[in-house]
């Protein structure tokens, strides 16, 4: 409505401290919207799925699919004053691909070389259609030269040493408390995603980590002028409430989902699986949770993915006579003492491990309450074990872990691939199994193939087998993100990519 | 004489004390030798699981595949030179993590210690001995503040001062009056003991012959109270304050989380749920050194007010 | 009562008294709240008299110290003070405020208490406290305060004021703690001044230069109310005389009069409860001796002639880590025969405890050796002298301390009788207890009480009867009367006396109460600095003292006795 | 009359010690009463089921079906305290318990034992003092793994310390008192007189300490709930209730508020029946 105006600052009550400020090195979600704000990518998302230029003016694919070559920007410097070139692109993209430093590596990428200083030819080992993906993520942001030579140690800690390209630099960090941004002058060069070019609107930006939801709610509008992460319950105050802005947006990649040990007794019967998806109401358990402001999943990929299987829905769940059925049949037909089924002495018995870090939006809440339908409804035992993240890891390597509930937001779809053909694995141990090969082969094809239709058709029957035939994955809920803000504050908005939300550069606030 | 006994006593607490953080160290060492998860794990991090070969990669970057009296001796020379190693999860000198914390948690510890002592101190000395009103508004207050979680007072503080009221920001943290209601949460955790104990020993120095004797020069009953009784609660509040402040980060810990303010104690969680070994012993150096700090210095400051006490030790 | 009335107003005022600067008429103090309204102090009544000295004496508890804290309004918030009158410093303070009293404590009246360990501020300088009266009353500014109080130090015998200024009680001797306290008494010239036990906590010697002191004051026109349980004390130094008994005035007159012709028979027994070379051989109490013909162990006649106890040269020197080492016991010597009692004198800190526990076997010795009925003690290993322990049984100045306190009387003597094999049963055990009991003149519903529930005198009979319940051979008795009053003291040591010869048990006597070892032994040893300086017969030591020491010891002592009252026969 | 004239006056003053208990005591002790019925019959006195979910209901306030309210899954917030008791109660008395052996054992070997061995035990305790204890449960917590029962060792160890110190200072003054040198006059055996007279007149304040605690401990299990290292759902613990309830205390203050009074009542209960016995036990002391 009405004309940005530059200047100003404003404070965002964030639920994050990010673990680790380097790009390379950092998988939070929610720590996304700071580093966006501090690198750029050579290409960048748009909505509807396309690359468009960034720090690359233009990119070339050579025909086997296997030479990419990227044409850089001019004039384009970093917050410590060194200058974007060639040299700065191979030293970072070979950085990303370097483990155990970097977690983003790209499987097939082969080597980078420069071509000249603003020119860069990257091969891969074999064609891969999510390269692309990689190069626009902010995982692949690109950091100085400078910050990578000298301050490599620094930079996980943040603070001045960790110099990008984006419209902010980073003036202050205090672990625990929050980060300083401020707008870089020099910016020049934003890709045409943004809403206006040049430098940032605001001249600082003071984000602050309030990790407790109420503390966060609370504090807008008085003490702060945005705030992410809304419970359902709490939606209610801003939402369509005068002198408040409020935005939702689903996430993309995948859902909250269970994922399902196909290897483990007693889930390696597929009857059983499926009893547990059609057990329970997943309809009425969101609802009173979530009242509404978050919706259920049907497939393992979020909804607001290209590659969402539409057909999937209202095609299973809350099925309990069938599921019943189907246990009676799978020979679960006793029953112990406090009502669960019970076959050759064994109790019919899943255990669901949670890192309580990961435990928000009252998923853990949720779990128990499937759990008690479980109960109710099949005679089923699903003990959920919330367990501090450093015991988990270690659980989770021994494989005895039957069901396992995440979400992996990348929109990469190598990942989501490789999530979807994994037959619901959570260990390493049964990577190798032959039966979930022609999986495999088929997730390789829609990598492989240059036709988006014939990819579009392969993850739709990826999702079907996952969710409707071999139960390997029982989607929950559709990740969303919220962003609320006092009314003054404009521009606020989510990354095309994930949906997480966005950095502050477009926002400006009302004088 | 009585100076060179002082430092003779002083240096035999030094050595004592070092002697404590090196067996605290070795402990928690040893301790967390035998916590389950492997740490190449964690150091990877990521959303996939690593490869055996890359676990191995990591293990060798950081010398965890040498035996474990190897890494304690390494560590140990380490940290005789002052060098508390790299966190795992945030790659950084654990001494930069920690001293970036460490600020904030003085601060914070220091305003609540001392707006406990403003609380108690009053509180105590003109309740003790005495039936009056303000005798059984302390009990309870004292009572209800000893039986409430900490964090739950913290909440209660934040939503009725801050959120509601709009007095005291908690979000603003370069405005002073941020440090308010923090302060009071650690403050409110110790006043109750802290007045209960003054009280106390008040008491029992109001029925004390010397009292009498001050009486009967003419004194008021304040300047009693005030001038002789209350130096008298100075042991047994000093050795609770010291102890309290000894193990502070208890009180830091939840307060930083409900607060979301910077510190040892947001960072102490972070390490121990992270399994951050190396940030873990940090974090346990400098709490025990601290321990041992304030033990000395509130040694020490009983003979100053108790000359007995300096003469007898 | 109404005969003590008459003897009051005979008494009255002699002509060369000066006029009255406080008058006290009708004084009744109770507290209702501590118990069923306790009346602790009835119709008492005095005047006060520049330069002159009132006295009250009286046993522990009997109201002394709460009446003359109602010359100050300082009996305490839960009392009830009523009076018909009470006049000080020509002014009427029947209905004073805290305002009015404020005004006249220290500056009008001086108040030294008891006990100047505890009555002096442990956390303040001696400087401080002395000063703190005249700073309250501003009669000096802070600059100035500094040398009118070293004035004070220097006038009440402190030398070096300068220094002892700015130091702390603990690091003054219990005389010039006393002195100091009474520095601060009189440091804002009060008219009054009021003395309680000044002197109790005290040595002899150390008694002496007090009560000099205080005698200099009254010289000085100063009116003094000295409080005291020691008769001797207040036969020395007072004008008058007031007897307390249970709150009330049994006996008043000059010093004179009280202690040579007392009319009360409860001043007669006070009196005659005095121990010293008079009352040997004669009972103090007025209670019939003890009936223990029925203890007497069958093997108690034996060995007669020769020596229970044998000490040879024993050493002990106390190491710690922060002070020098302190030789406590230097080559010690003596030696106790069958059925006799043997005293041992000497100032606090001159080793007598430390000999006493070496005989016990509760401390090694370095070096030297204790033989019992003539056979090695010392030497032996625990295991070994265990079973012959209940021969030395130890008769403490504490004994509550040395009982259990969760156990009864009972069970306490019990426990005793338990070691001997004869015992074992529980019904003979609880019977002889009770037969104990009845010998130390205790009754039968004391059994079941616990020790904290019993007075202090009750207490030593049951230490006594504990002891003598195992069939000891010899009682060492260490301080054992020095913390009751003349006349509980009195029957303790009847008791005592009668165990001697009646059981024909050996006695070992400490006490720091020269007049208490005259009482009772027949011969002593003279302590100092843990050597022995003296040891011989008592009639010999004290009527021809040869060392120095001991000749100061009696000196000391003779000094407060000008006026030895003459024994008054058993009622 | 008595032979003895004091006597009366003791036993007077006996008689007049004050024997009543105060309102606060009476109080405390019935609570605690009604807070042990709940422990051991929790059925009797809920009125629904713990853990059984009814989405339709979720988040009803306080009314005459569900006095405490309703959470989020819709379950009875009073049949959870109810049921809860069992869970706070244990981790009270449990890691008291735990606290009190370790600190019996280390507390008396110090004591007893010699020079040396009192030397290394207490500098042993003061590494464990100087360890904060938040940090030593948590180090237990992340070694054992969460649940009640390494919640409950957890605070146990933490404790240990505090004991042990009274323990051996209690055994200190005990051995040096007079009714010990004079058992020891009597001719009993050392351990006679250790088992006899020693450890039970040392004991008493041990155990006033533990009542303390135990209020101390059941705070302590709450705070690690807060920190999600404590017991995990659907266990309605208090402090779990509790630090769930605070997210939603704007919209269900019901959720917030009766777990806290659940907890601090029987904090407050616990503390004044602990200090009331430290009380009378002082008394009798002087
Ligand atoms: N504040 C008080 N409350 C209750 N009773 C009191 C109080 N002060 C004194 N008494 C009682 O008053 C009585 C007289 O006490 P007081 O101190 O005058 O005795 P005393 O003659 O000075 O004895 P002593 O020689 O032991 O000092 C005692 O029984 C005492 O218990
Ligand atoms: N356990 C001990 N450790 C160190 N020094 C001690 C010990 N017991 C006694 N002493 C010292 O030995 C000396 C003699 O003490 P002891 O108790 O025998 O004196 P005393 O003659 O009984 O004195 P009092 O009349 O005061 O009871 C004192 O200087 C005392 O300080
Ligand atoms: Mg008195
Ligand atoms: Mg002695
Ligand atoms: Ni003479």
């Amino acid at each position: 409505a009405a004309e940005p105006v530059s200047g100003g600052e404003i404070t965002y009550g964030t639920q994050t401290d990010p673990v680790n400020w380097n790009p390379h090195q950092n998988n939070q979600a929610n720590a996304f919207l700071y580093l966006r704000n501090i690198f750029d990518t050579l290409l960048e998302k748009t909505e509807n799925g396309d690359f468009v230029p960034s720090l690359a003016e233009s990119y070339s694919v050579s025909d086997d699919g296997t030479v990419y070559t990227f044409r850089l920007r001019d004039g384009v410097t970093f917050h410590d004053g060194e200058k974007l070139d060639a040299a700065a692109v191979k030293l970072n993209l070979d950085k990303a691909n370097e483990t155990p430093y970097s977690i983003y590596a790209f499987p097939n990428y082969d080597s980078a070389t420069v071509v000249d200083d603003r020119t860069v030819e990257v091969r891969l080992k074999k064609p891969d259609a999510s390269f692309l993906d990689s190069i626009a993520y902010i995982g692949w942001g690109i950091i100085s030269p400078k910050s990578l030579t000298e301050h490599l140690n620094d930079l996980p800690s943040g603070g001045q040493n960790l110099a990008g390209t984006g419209p902010f630099r980073i003036s202050s960090y205090q672990k625990g408390a929050q980060v300083v941004l401020e707008s870089f002058d020099d910016y020049n060069w934003a890709p045409e995603t943004k809403a206006h070019q040049g430098k940032a609107y605001l001249d600082k930006v003071t984000y602050r980590f309030l990790a407790e939801p109420s503390s966060r709610v609370g504090a807008l509008p008085a003490q702060v002028d945005v705030i992410e992460g809304i419970s359902a319950l709490d939606v209610s105050k801003f939402k369509d409430r005068d002198g408040f802005v409020y935005l939702s947006n689903d996430a993309n990649g995948d859902t909250f989902k269970l994922s399902l040990n196909a290897f483990l007794s007693p889930l390696d019967d597929v009857r059983v699986r499926q009893a547990l998806r059609d057990g329970f109401d997943l309809d009425a358990l969101v609802k009173s949770l979530y009242r509404g402001e978050i919706r259920r999943a049907w497939s393992h990929t979020s909804p607001v993915s290209p590659f969402y299987d539409k057909s999937l829905e209202g095609a299973w769940g809350n099925n309990v006579e069938n599921a019943n059925k189907l246990l009676d049949e799978a020979g679960w037909t006793e029953r112990d003492s406090e009502g669960f089924r019970v076959k050759d002495g064994k109790r019919l018995s899943v255990r669901v491990l949670y890192p309580t870090q990961l435990d928000r939006e009252q998923r853990s809440t949720l779990l128990q309450g499937i759990s008690q339908q479980l109960k109710q409804n099949i005679g089923l035992e699903f003990i959920v074990d919330l367990t501090p993240s450093s015991t988990y890891l270690k659980e989770v390597a021994s494989g005895a872990v039957h069901i396992y509930p995440s979400t992996w937001l990348h929109s990469d779809v190598r990942k989501s691939l490789n999530g979807l053909s994994n037959g619901g694995a959570l260990a390493t141990d049964n990577k190798a199994d032959p039966s979930i090969q022609p999986l495999k082969d088929l997730a390789a094809e829609a990598l492989a193939t240059s036709d988006n239709a014939q990819r579009i058709k392969i993850f739709h029957e990826l999702q079907r087998k996952a969710v409707i035939d071999d139960v390997t994955y029982i989607p929950l809920l559709v990740q969303a993100y919220q962003i609320a803000a006092s009314n003054k504050v404009n521009g606020l908005g989510f990354i095309n990519q994930i949906g997480s939300p966005e950095g502050v550069y477009d926002v400006w606030v009302a004088k | 004489m009585p100076l060179q006994s002082i430092l003779v006593s002083l240096s035999r607490r030094v050595a004592l004390g070092v002697v404590v953080l090196w067996f605290t160290v070795t402990l928690t060492f040893a301790f967390l030798q035998i916590v389950p998860g492997d740490p190449a794990a964690l150091l990877f991090g990521g959303d996939e699981i690593p490869t055996e070969e890359q676990l191995e990669e990591v293990r060798r970057d950081w010398g965890l595949e040498r035996p474990v009296h190897e890494q304690y001796l390494l560590y140990i020379e380490r940290l005789v030179h002052g060098d508390l190693g790299r966190s795992y999860q945030q790659r950084t000198e654990v001494a930069t993590l920690l001293y970036s914390g460490v600020w904030s948690t003085v601060i914070l510890a220091v305003a609540g210690l001392v707006l406990a002592v403003v609380i108690s101190v009053p509180l105590a000395t003109l309740t003790a001995g005495s039936s009056t009103l303000l005798r059984r508004f302390a009990f309870v207050f004292e009572l209800v503040t000893i039986s409430m979680p900490s964090f739950w007072i913290g909440i209660i503080l934040i939503l009725v001062f801050s959120f509601t009221l709009n007095w005291f920001p908690i979000v603003a943290l370069d405005n002073p009056l941020s440090l308010v209601l923090p302060a009071a949460t650690i403050a409110l955790g110790l006043v109750g003991q802290l007045s209960q104990v003054m009280r106390e020993s008040i008491e029992r120095a109001l029925k004390e012959p010397f009292i009498l004797t001050a009486r009967s020069r003419g004194l008021s009953d304040g300047s009693v109270r005030w001038g002789h009784a209350l130096k008298h609660s100075y042991i047994p509040a000093a050795t609770i304050t010291g102890t309290f402040a000894g193990n502070v980060l208890t009180g830091v810990v939840v307060t930083e989380t409900v607060f979301g303010r910077p510190g040892l104690g947001t960072i102490t969680v972070a390490a121990i749920t992270t399994h951050d070994i190396p940030l873990v012993l940090g974090v346990v150096i400098v709490s025990a050194a601290f321990f041992v700090l304030v033990n000395i210095l509130v040694d020490l400051s009983y003979g100053l007010v108790d000359k007995r006490i300096g003469s007898s030790v | 009562m109404s005969l003590l009335r008459a003897r009051e107003s005979a008494i009255a005022p002699a002509s060369a008294v000066p006029a009255a600067i406080a008058e006290v008429e009708n004084l009744n103090i109770s507290f209702p709240a501590g118990g069923e309204g306790r009346h602790v102090v009835r119709d008492v009544s005095f005047t006060l008299h520049p330069g002159r000295v009132l006295a009250f004496v009286g046993e522990s508890g009997s109201g002394k110290s709460v009446t003359a804290r109602a010359l100050l309004g300082l009996v305490g918030d839960n009392a009830q003070v009523r009076h018909e009158r009470l006049r000080i410093l020509d002014h009427d303070y029947s209905n004073a405020t805290q305002v009015d009293w404020r005004r006249i404590r220290g500056a009008g009246i001086g108040y030294v208490l008891q006990d100047a360990l505890t009555s002096l501020d442990p956390l303040k300088t001696v400087g401080f406290e002395v000063g703190e009266t005249v700073l309250e009353h501003r009669l000096k500014t802070k600059r100035e305060i500094r040398s009118h109080v070293v004035d004070i130090l220097g006038r009440v015998g402190i030398p070096d004021g300068e220094r002892r200024y700015d130091e702390y009680p603990h690091q003054l001797s219990g005389g010039l703690r006393q002195r100091a306290l009474i520095a601060a008494g009189i440091a804002a010239a009060p008219r009054i001044l009021i003395a309680d036990e000044p002197t109790t906590a005290l040595d002899v010697s150390i008694q002496v230069q007090v009560l000099r002191l205080l005698k200099q004051s009254q010289e000085k026109g100063l009116a003094i109310l000295l409080i005291t349980h020691d008769l001797t004390v207040a036969s020395t130094f007072a004008d008058e005389i007031l007897v307390f008994r249970q709150g009330e005035v049994v006996e008043r007159g000059t010093a004179g009069d009280v202690l040579s012709r007392p009319r009360h028979a409860y001043t007669k027994a006070l009196l005659q409860a005095i121990p010293g070379q008079q009352t040997r051989g004669k009972r103090l109490s007025p209670l019939p001796p003890l009936d223990l013909v029925r203890l007497r162990p069958p093997s108690a006649s034996g060995g007669d002639g020769g020596d229970i106890l044998e000490v040879r040269n024993l050493t002990k020197t106390f190491h710690s880590s922060t002070r020098h080492p302190r030789v406590a016991v230097d080559h010690v010597s003596f030696s106790l025969e069958y059925g006799r009692t043997l005293g041992i004198v000497g100032e606090s800190g001159s080793g007598k405890s430390t000999v006493a526990r070496i005989i016990l076997g509760f401390e090694h010795a370095d070096s030297g050796e204790v033989l019992i009925d003539g056979k090695p003690w010392s030497a032996l290993p625990e295991t070994k002298r265990r079973p012959r322990r209940h021969l030395v049984q130890l008769i403490s100045q504490d004994p509550l301390g040395s009982f259990d306190p969760r156990h009864t009387v009972l069970r306490l003597l019990g426990d005793a009788l338990g070691t001997l094999p004869a015992y074992r049963n529980t019904a003979k055990r609880d019977a002889r207890s009770y037969e104990l009991l009845e010998l130390v003149g205790l009754e039968r519903l004391h059994a079941l009480r616990r020790p904290r529930e019993l007075s202090g005198g009750q207490r030593q009979r049951v230490a006594i009867a504990r002891a003598l319940a195992v069939e000891p051979r010899l009682l060492v008795a260490d301080e054992a009367v020095s913390a009751l009053d003349v006349s509980i003291q009195a029957q303790i040591l009847d008791v005592l006396r009668d165990i001697q010869k009646q059981l024909g048990l050996s006695i070992l006597f400490i006490s720091h109460d020269l007049g208490v070892v005259q009482h009772i032994s027949d011969s002593v040893v003279v302590m100092k600095a843990g050597r022995v300086v003296e040891h011989g017969d008592v009639n010999a030591i004290f009527s021809s003292p040869k060392e120095p020491y001991t000749r100061e010891l009696l000196n000391a002592r003779h000094s407060l006795s000008h006026f030895r009252p003459a024994p008054v026969d058993a009622i | 009359m008595s032979r003895d004239n004091t006597n009366n006056a003791v036993t007077n003053r006996l008689s007049a010690r004050p024997k009543r208990l105060s309102v606060a005591v009476i109080l405390s002790v019935v609570f605690l009463v009604l807070i042990a019925i709940q422990v051991l019959f929790p059925e009797a006195i809920a009125t629904h089921s713990p853990i059984t979910i009814d989405p339709l209901a979720a988040l009803q306030p306080p009314s005459r079906e569900h006095w405490f309210g309703t959470d989020n899954l819709g379950r009875d917030l009073f049949s959870r305290v109810v049921h809860g008791s069992a869970y706070s109660v244990s981790i009270g008395f449990g890691a008291t318990l735990i606290a009190l052996a370790g600190g019996i054992v280390f507390g008396a070997l110090a004591g007893f034992g010699g020079r040396w061995l009192d030397q290394a035990l207490m500098r042993f305790n003061d590494v464990l003092m100087a360890l904060p204890s938040i940090l030593l449960a948590l180090v237990v917590v992340a070694l054992l793994g969460t649940g009640l029962v390494n919640t409950l060792w957890a605070i146990g160890i933490g404790l240990i310390p505090q004991f042990a110190r009274l323990v051996r200072a209690e055994v200190l003054v005990v051995r040096n008192a007079g009714y010990v040198e004079s058992a020891v006059g009597f001719g009993f055996s050392k351990t006679a007189v250790v088992c006899r007279h020693v450890i039970p007149n040392a004991i008493h304040p041990v155990f006033v300490l533990a009542t303390i605690s135990i209020g101390g401990s059941i705070l302590a299990g709450s705070t690690l709930s807060f920190l999600k290292l404590g017991p995990q759902p659907p266990a309605p613990e208090w402090g779990l209730l509790l630090s769930e309830g605070r997210s939603v205390i704007e919209h269900a203050w019901w959720l917030g508020v009766f777990p806290g009074i659940a907890i601090s009542l029987t904090v407050l209960s616990v503390t004044v029946v602990g200090k009331s016995l430290q009380k009378r036990y002082l008394q009798k002391e002087s």
